[in-house]
């Protein structure tokens, strides 16, 4: 059974974690999106900085509450914020 | 006609914009080409910009954009290409193009369209000096720009 | 670097324009094209337009042209072409384009070159339909446009 | 000894008068671009309303004062409002 969350680190996100990606574990009935944000601050304390300019980004959607729910089998993004071109 | 808008990991081509931006009744056409620039502000230049992308929102958001330019501004034929991976210094990063009747509205979109890709796409740049690594002497956020 | 300025009897190519305007810190490229639309309104399409030129004059307020988009806007290169004689539809019978460090420039400095250049060069069109002549039904002036 | 002005003549105007090209004779003086343009409408009726709307041009430079003198051996150009693009 899926009880992990799959985390995708972008940009200065990745480089305050130093990885791509990371299976993070929550509860089977899932965790609120900002709690699962102090989680991580709390694991990767360089990455907090990076937490508070981003947008959280779940199964490819913009998180918009910080209650959304994500549950074990999502994909959860942090997206710095963008500068391409 | 969203399948004008890709992610590449090859090198983009302005002449490609130019046909895919063909048609009998669009006598505008405004293509835009950002390209990666030496920067010439630090202690070490830059040779490439690394492009990172999260591919399935990227898509999402420039088909958005790609139907903003059609209905806002009336673009009949568009272009929305990004490379993503390393580019060199003087590749292209990214295209824009609009084919429109009249050259005024294929301006609007064209600009529309770069100004806003580079706020709303998730796709992220790192410079890259010319060990492979970041500029010595650079603070981030990295400031080289392909296009300004 | 005024060779950027063209009259030309043979077919515009947007490739050759963004081959013209490449270079290491130029970030920001715009290339304008217009194409000879056919005509939607009149009882005729218009299959060509036959574009008369006084050459002289002509490439002197070209190149005065190009001179003002590099000082006022910082244009690095600039390609200033027009094409001459009977220019069928859908194909090419303007181009302007310009490299600059930044997209701001390179957008402001083009939509000032095609401006100017469509009220200050002298350069004219006589719309053909079919038959090779003006479309019937026509009034002077000419309304067909390559772009608007 | 040249006696003529090279008249041009373009778009609605050469259409007017059904040529591009005219020799012109001038007196040996010259004779004011004004002038030259109203005997250009005599003798041709159907240029005069294009005349009213048109640019002189004098050996490629635009005449500013209607004063201006043409010459033997210069070239003379009508210009309609341009329509390039």
């Amino acid at each position: 059974m899926v009880r992990a969350v799959r985390v995708l680190l972008f940009a200065t996100a990745r480089t305050a974690v130093g990885r791509r990606e990371l299976e993070w574990t929550v509860p089977p009935e899932g965790i609120q999106a900002s709690e699962l944000a102090r989680e991580l601050a709390t694991a990767f304390p360089k990455l907090a900085p990076t937490l508070r300019a981003s947008r959280l980004v779940r199964n490819g959607h913009p998180v918009d509450r910080p209650t959304t729910r994500i549950r074990p089998g999502d994909e959860f993004a942090v997206h710095p914020p963008y500068g391409g071109g | 006609m969203t399948g004008s808008v890709r992610l590449s990991r090859r090198p983009l081509s302005m002449a490609s914009a130019a046909r895919a931006l063909a048609g009998p009744d669009l006598g505008g056409v405004v293509v835009f080409a950002g390209r990666v620039r030496r920067d010439r502000r630090g202690p070490a230049r830059v040779r490439a910009i690394d492009y990172e992308v999260h591919p399935g929102p990227a898509l999402e958001v420039m088909r958005r954009l790609d139907r903003d330019a059609r209905r806002r501004y009336g673009a009949e034929e568009v272009v929305l290409w990004h490379r993503v991976g390393r580019v060199p210094a003087g590749e292209i990063a990214v295209i824009v193009g609009v084919a429109a009747g009249h050259r005024a509205p294929a301006f609007a979109a064209a600009r529309y369209l770069i100004d806003v890709l580079k706020r709303t796409v998730p796709i992220w740049k790192t410079e890259r000096a010319r060990s492979g690594r970041r500029p010595r002497g650079r603070r981030h956020p990295p400031t080289g720009r392909s296009s300004g």
